[in-house]
């Protein structure tokens, strides 16, 4: 009955809630403001001092659409962290998927190995990978910039993915070979179904590692396989006088260029969502 | 029954059964196109970049100092003080950030894991953050929390303070940019790793008398240690190879000199490339410690099916 | 009741339901302390969900429970102190045996030593002394059920739930720990709702038995009673009055009536036709009351007792218990008493249709 | 580089075989401008190049790039627009191609005297396209600073007395901020304004003097420029360029106004097109014939832009009244007379090559910036 | 055998260790194509753990299995076609029940059509019409287990292994599947191996059982056999002879043993000591052979029956399952014939030790 609802959500408050809301609350208006800041800005025509611009004004989109050919660089952006993260995926799964569930001689050694082109910085791996890439005229292209961005994104997702693998029930897999299930199809059918919020937290923060991807990125692109953060780069720290307000402008389209793809991930796919929360229809 | 044959088949036993009890099947065939991978395209140029680090460049400054022996590099970073010491002042940053991440993501998870109208919202707003990348957030931070922005505006209005505060270019700035870009990294992750938890397991907790937080502390937070052990390495190493936002809101000569500022300094300023590999190598050797100490831990754990029977 | 912690407990009108459907349709029942209540129906027909809602694991959707005239249906699960055990063990699988089993205990704030001892003995009880270090997930099957039990009764809480708790167990072992259940019920006279599909265990542990059938009540009483005078078809049926011949009613007179050849005992209001419910056990190979000619069709091994598949000469398909040994192609004749013949009306709540 | 085979005079060909497609990358905001010229040139010239490509880049990492493709022998940058830094981290690295060699086919530039003097740093392996004097000036709000400083002492002295009023980024990530520190050894009369470990002592301790009333470095100029602009800052420093355009943008009030200090010799400041090796001859070929035009003063005048560079140009010759309409407005708006008096009266400075300058930035930081300083 | 896919299974010496303990050690069986085979055994002794090798999910630490002269224990599971019922049921989560049934029929690319009507007929076999949309979670355990036991089934495949399928259902449910399971595993010609702590079950579904104790067979036969002939002491415990008395031996002629007062049969050469195994149900009130007088203790109402604790003169306790109505106090006169009391030696491995 209502009243046992009403009286359940009561006890739920507790100080504790209304702490961690709180703090939910401090944290966003922080975030609204750091964000409004920039957005405010970008539209304005000049702003010296106080609460808002004297003016407003769309040029400075306009002027770094045309500076950057944005149109051009989003579309290459976009394949390329769609490409990153599903060749990831593929990839990284089933490797953290053996891990997870293996301990075999050689196991340590694999995970450093595994670990460290995210912990080594690509300033000394970046230029002789670019070379690599280029010797077999893989770089300069989409597929330089492809591969490049791989080499953090396939680690990050094993990472990722481990703890996720072992929460789920080996039995399942157990049952589904018993039904003459192989393992790509289970992986397509069982562990796949039952790893999404998992993949979809690795596929978002890969996203936001590759499209964030600086020096790999640069390295290994050509003139027209320009990635968004390059552009963004240039904008911020290149020589030369630009006004504020586009780099704002430049900031902003980025961040609602990755805002689009996770709305549309999110879309698809609920983060928390898992089989095991069916039990929790109440 | 039994088979005249008993004894002969005792030995008889497959090698596959023995690698198998190994743990060595042809489950780690899946292994195969990640280590190709990692092998093809990451163990060449990493092992040049080591071995560069042990190559001291000629005419550099380490050259005129330690000489050319291979450890030159790695003796100049640590006889230099202010080389040596950005290693504390990155692990100054990165290790509250990355436990700061954490560990506010955590109750926030937590009270997250039921269903509750408009918490579809309430995730996407609290994950939204980590599309904003560092040069927004940095730019935002300028503007926000700087001289004239609208936070200190706010504060003199309010009279709480009747100078500007000066929130960045300093050690709070930095920590500030790596919480926001972190923290909903670290929040997603959590939020994930908490829906994988058998719900069933905190109900029998709590017909054995456990309050929340001890249903919490002994049934959750276990379960989910592997998997904050994880989300702690990833927002650490993140943070430890902080740059922009050091540069951009921090104080980069000063006390947000990350180490990635002197790899940059090396590599893109002098040019001294083994120099900066070896910086390089040494900031994956501390991350590696680090990641390393809580691996192990995470090992000790207990990792597996969170679920009961069925 | 005796050294019960509790005097009563109240269901009034306990409903639950997912979605559109009642799993539990308002439930009446007062159980009183010491009592040991044992729930029965199908598979489906709401037990589980009962015991959750009264451990406070689900919300109810209607109804109110109140303990000793405190209305408890509000109260968070971990403020009733119930223990339960889970139909599907719900063990914490990153603690071993030991730390399950204890981890009440230490949620009761009880001293070291103290639990160490409960532990060490209720570890004894459910014989998984070799075990105790394991973690759930090393465990067999009915091992992990064992310390299910352990778990919940080393609480020695007021009310103990215990959902199927030994259906993964061997019958040698199920007997022994039966015995014990019923002697801790006793000695610390805890009560104890106790779900069960097993009519024997039913009968001989407890001291009533509610028959729910769909989330309703069919019959509340004690075991002799649900087993000789079932109120319905369905409790019947459910109780293992196996046979029933559906045949015209030909005499009443008070209770024993005449449908066709066979005299029984009424049991409701009949129609025309009525509805005889015949145990397997009850027949006897021999002449006697209601003696009839039946052919052997098929023939069980039990042990002591075979299983019978017979005919009646009217195409009647009979399931019969007995001790001598038949072979299928035998025509004897068998009889049963009326006082074991139950008639009920044709239109009597039937149990779920069998498959076709 | 390795890979990179090395082109002769003798087998690159004064017109490309077919014409080239042609990436540009550009990594000192020299396209601002210089892509007007480019433009044009392609325009006219399509038997020489078909296409251009402009990538926008920063300079740090080029190198790296160029060296990747170079090692691999897959020179895909036909032509880098650059400032000193990754001039001469190229050189020292080998990365360009002698453009001396091709010296006949570029024809004389007939440099301004002090950007013939900016030329020579590229020690023969790069042609400068624009030039400027730069600074070091200083900018300031005139509603708060009545009367600026005109002297070193006096700038200390004002610092000391409006305390975190003064400002000027870190030098290793802004032009104003290096200037100011490459600038400050000849006002201040150092014994050797060249060498900045040795000969700087009263820089260095001038500057450390400087820093207690200094708030913070800024990362990058323009956040000084917002400081001027919000009120936050009242003097920063700044150069010819970075005084016109922001406030031609709006970035700065119009009416802010510049200074020099006493003893002010103009540390002078230039970019360069540079060709990486191993690139093939037809766009070594196009590369060429396009510096060459690029140095003609009809397109040195598009170096005026709005003020960026100011003046621009690089060559003799070149008045604004040859820069095209909206460069000429923008000047006469934005621009100040005084420049043109000002930048024939002091002595012209290089700036210090590549890796004083580095080596210097490397002291300011750990010296000052650092903090170490009590303030 | 009729119609059956395969011909032999054959288990040489299959052992399987977890850490030093062997689960499993060195089980030698030979199942013929059709069989029917229990696997018998107290909690934790290896059933599961022999399904799972033969199921080829857990790999062996010693031994072969042979099917048909060719060796498949290196062979992965998916490529043995066998089907299991696990006993913890394994549903997928993410699925209904339909697909959950249908899986293994889409990974053997049925067809459409075809899949569909296997699947149906399979809802309906385990009565789950009403719940075919719903998900495993939304399922109550005894629907849960009946999903696993269609998931199984619906394959037809040519060897079934199920590990206490029905454990968890009502006793007029289970006896309605052990007949379908009995019905599906004739006309398919399936072969069977089958886990359950049921006697009753084992005894009338089964062609032959085995029986394990911490891992090692103690007895192979068909039911009757193991039931009346066991092996040892521990089969004759775990078989329900639950009363036994441990008496000095008087005298030993071929088969019959005289053990005090009590006459028995001989089943093993026996020492100074020996054990005589009885069941509750050999008792009969009255007198007759190995007559004896006793005290009943405590009475528990099981239906027709009665279970009864009763003591000896000599102190003994003894349960007695009869139908003559007793009540706590009473003196009667029991007696048991000699072929029922069965003599061990007293060293025989007996049952796990009982709670003390
Ligand atoms: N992963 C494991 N690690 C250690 N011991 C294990 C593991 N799995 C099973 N065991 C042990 O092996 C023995 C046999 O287990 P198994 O599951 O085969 O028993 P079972 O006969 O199926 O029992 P039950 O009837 O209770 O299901 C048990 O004692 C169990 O504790
Ligand atoms: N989360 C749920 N959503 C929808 N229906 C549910 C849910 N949980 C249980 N049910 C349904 O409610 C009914 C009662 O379930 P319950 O678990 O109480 O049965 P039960 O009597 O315990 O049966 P069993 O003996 O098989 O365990 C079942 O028909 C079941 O399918
Ligand atoms: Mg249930
Ligand atoms: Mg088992």
């Amino acid at each position: 009955m209502t009243t046992i609802a009403t009286e359940r959500k009561g006890l739920a408050l507790r100080p504790g809630a209304w702490l961690v809301w709180g703090a939910v609350v401090f944290f966003l208006l922080i975030l609204a403001g750091v964000v409004g800041a920039v957005v405010v800005d970008s539209f304005g025509t000049r702003w010296f001092s106080g609460w808002l611009p004297s003016g407003w004004t769309s040029r400075w989109y306009g002027k770094t659409w045309h500076e950057f050919d944005l149109g051009n660089v989003l579309v290459v952006t976009l394949e390329v962290a769609v490409a990153v993260v599903m060749v990831s995926l593929v990839v990284g799964v089933p490797a953290a998927y053996a891990l997870a569930r293996r301990t075999f001689p050689g196991k340590r050694v694999l995970m450093v190995a595994f670990m460290l082109p995210i912990l080594i910085p690509p300033i000394t791996y970046g230029v002789p990978l670019a070379t690599v890439l280029y010797k077999f005229h893989l770089a300069g292209k989409l597929s330089g910039v492809i591969l490049a961005n791989l080499v953090p994104a396939v680690p990050f997702v094993i990472l990722v993915m481990t703890p996720f693998i072992e929460q789920i029930d080996p039995k399942i897999e157990s049952a589904a070979r018993m039904c003459g299930a192989r393992t790509r199809v289970i992986f397509t059918r069982i562990l796949g179904p039952l790893l999404i919020p998992g993949m979809l937290a690795a596929a978002v923060l890969i996203l936001v590692r590759t499209v964030g991807m600086f020096e790999l990125t640069f390295l290994t692109a050509g003139s027209d396989s320009q990635t968004l953060v390059v552009a963004l780069y240039y904008s911020v720290s290149a020589a030369g006088i630009r006004a504020q307000q586009e780099i704002d402008a430049m900031a902003v389209i980025y961040t609602l260029f990755m805002l689009v793809l996770l709305v549309v991930a999110l879309r698809f796919v609920n983060p928390t969502q898992l089989v095991t929360q069916i039990k929790e229809k109440d | 029954m039994a088979a005249p044959a008993a004894p002969a088949t005792a030995g008889r036993i497959a090698l596959r059964h023995r690698l198998a009890d190994r743990g060595m099947d042809r489950t780690l065939l899946l292994l195969v196109p990640a280590v190709v991978f990692i092998v093809a395209l990451f163990i060449y140029p990493f092992v040049y970049g080591l071995q560069l680090s042990f190559q001291p460049q000629p005419g550099s400054e380490t050259v005129q100092r330690y000489g050319s022996g291979p450890f030159a590099d790695y003796h100049a970073f640590f006889a230099d003080s202010y080389l040596r010491n950005t290693i504390w002042t990155t692990l100054k940053l990165s290790l509250p950030a990355g436990l700061f991440n954490v560990i506010a993501s955590v109750p926030i998870a937590y009270r997250m894991r039921g269903k509750f109208r408009g918490k579809r919202t309430i995730t996407t707003i609290l994950v939204v953050p980590i599309t904003l990348g560092t040069v927004l957030t940095a730019e935002g931070l300028l503007a926000f929390m700087g001289p004239t922005g609208w936070l200190n505006r706010l504060l003199i209005d309010v009279g709480i303070v009747d100078h500007p505060v000066r929130f960045t270019h300093n050690y709070w700035g930095v920590l500030f940019s790596l919480i926001i870009s972190g923290f909903p990294f670290a929040f997603l992750l959590t939020l994930s790793y908490l829906s994988g938890i058998d719900p069933t397991l905190e109900r029998a907790a709590a017909t054995l008398g456990a309050g929340w937080w001890q249903r919490f502390r002994f049934i959750t937070l276990p379960l989910l240690a592997p998997g904050l052990a994880i989300t702690f390495c990833l927002t650490f190493v993140l943070a430890f190879s902080v740059f922009p936002s050091a540069v951009m809101v921090g104080d980069p000569s000063g006390t947000t000199r990350v180490i990635s500022i002197a790899a940059f300094h090396a590599a893109f300023e002098q040019y001294d490339y083994s120099m900066a590999s070896a910086i390089a190598m040494i900031m994956g050797a501390v991350e590696l410690i680090v990641v390393g100490l809580v691996l192990g831990w995470r090992a000790s754990l207990y990792r597996g099916a969170s679920g009961g029977k069925g | 009741m005796s050294g019960s912690k509790i005097s009563e407990l109240r269901l009034d009108h306990v409903s639950r339901g997912f979605g559109e459907v009642l799993a539990l349709d308002g439930l009446d029942l007062t159980i009183e302390g010491g009592e040991f209540v044992a729930l029965l129906g199908p598979s489906g027909c709401g037990k589980s969900t009962a015991l959750n809602c009264l451990a406070g694991l689900l919300p109810l959707t209607g109804g109110s429970i109140t303990l000793d005239e405190r209305r408890i249906d509000t109260l968070p699960p971990e403020q009733r102190g119930f223990g339960m055990v889970f139909q599907n063990y719900a063990l914490f699988p990153h603690m071993s045996v030991r730390a399950n089993i204890g981890f009440g205990l230490k949620m009761a704030k009880v001293g070291k030593a103290e639990a160490q001892r409960r532990v060490d003995e209720a570890v004894r009880l459910v014989q998984l002394g070799d075990h105790a270090a394991k973690f759930p997930g090393q465990l067999s099957g009915g091992q992990q059920q064992r310390v299910a039990i352990a778990r919940a009764i080393v609480l020695e809480p007021a009310l103990v739930l215990m959902d199927e708790p030994l259906s993964n167990l061997d019958a040698k072992l199920r007997l022994e720990m039966r015995t014990e259940i019923r002697r801790i019920h006793q000695t610390l006279g805890l009560t104890t709702v106790y779900v069960t599909h097993d009519q024997e265990e039913a009968l001989s542990l407890a001291d009533r038995l509610v028959l729910l059938r769909e989330g309703k009540v069919q019959q509340v009483g004690p075991p002799e009673t649900v087993y000789t005078e079932p109120a319905n078809r369905f409790v019947a049926g459910f109780m293992g009055y196996r046979n029933e011949l559906e045949l015209p009613v030909s005499s009443v007179a008070d209770k024993t009536v005449v449908l066709g050849d066979l005299t029984g005992t009424r049991r409701e209001d009949l129609g025309e036709t009525a509805v005889a419910a015949i145990r397997p056990e009850d027949f006897t190979v021999g002449d006697g009351p209601n003696a009839m000619e039946v052919d052997v069709e098929v023939v069980e091994f039990q042990g002591r007792e075979q299983a019978i598949q017979a005919r009646t000469a009217g195409g009647d398909e009979l399931h019969l218990r007995v001790q001598a040994r038949l072979a299928p192609g035998d025509r004897v004749t068998v009889s049963v008493p009326p006082e074991r013949v139950l008639v009920f009306a044709a239109d009597s709540p039937a149990a779920p249709e069998e498959v076709a | 580089g390795g890979g990179a085979k090395d082109l002769t005079p003798g087998n690159v060909p004064d017109n490309p075989k077919n014409p080239v497609t042609l990436n540009i990358i550009d990594v000192a905001g020299n396209l601002q401008l210089t892509k007007g010229m480019i433009d044009e040139f392609v325009k006219t010239h399509p038997k020489v190049i078909k296409k251009v490509t402009y990538t926008n880049a920063t300079a740090p990492e080029l190198p790296g790039k160029i060296k990747a493709q170079q090692s691999a022998g897959q020179v895909q940058i036909g032509l880098v627009l650059t400032g000193t830094d990754a001039l001469s981290a190229g050189i020292d690295q080998n990365l360009w191609v002698k453009t001396d060699d091709y010296a006949s086919r570029l024809g004389n530039a007939n440099y301004q005297a002090p950007a013939q003097k900016m030329q020579e740093l590229a020690q023969g392996h790069g042609v400068e396209v624009v030039y400027y004097p730069s600074g070091p000036l200083i900018e300031y709000n005139p509603k708060t600073v009545s009367k600026p400083p005109a002297t070193a002492d006096e700038l200390l002295a004002w610092a000391k007395a409006h305390p975190k009023k003064f400002q000027y980024a870190r030098p290793a990530n802004s032009g104003p901020g290096r200037t100011f520190l490459m600038g400050l050894p000849y006002i201040l009369g150092d014994s050797n304004p060249k060498d900045p470990k040795a000969g700087w002592s009263k820089t260095w301790s001038y500057l450390q003097e400087l820093t207690k009333y200094v708030d913070y470095y800024p990362s990058k100029t323009s956040e000084t420029m917002s400081n001027l602009a919000n009120g936050s800052a009242d003097i920063i420093a700044t150069t010819t360029g970075w005084d016109i355009n922001p406030r031609a943008l709006g970035q700065v009030p119009a009416g802010d106004k510049v200074a020099y200090l006493k003893g002010m010799h103009w540390v002078t400041d230039a970019q360069y097109a540079v060709v990486p090796r191993g690139v093939s001859a037809d766009v070594l070929s196009a590369d060429l014939q396009l510096i060459k035009w690029m140095l003609t003063p009809q397109q040195q005048a598009k170096a005026y832009d709005d003020g960026y560079f100011y003046p621009g140009p690089a060559v003799n010759g070149v008045t604004v009244q040859m820069a095209p309409q909206k460069s000429q407005q923008v000047i006469q708006q934005f621009g100040r007379p005084e420049y043109d008096q000002w930048i024939p009266k002091f002595p012209t400075e290089t700036s210090l090559p590549a890796q004083q300058q580095v080596a210097a930035f490397d002291q300011w930081d750990r010296t000052v910036g650092s903090g170490k300083v009590k303030k």
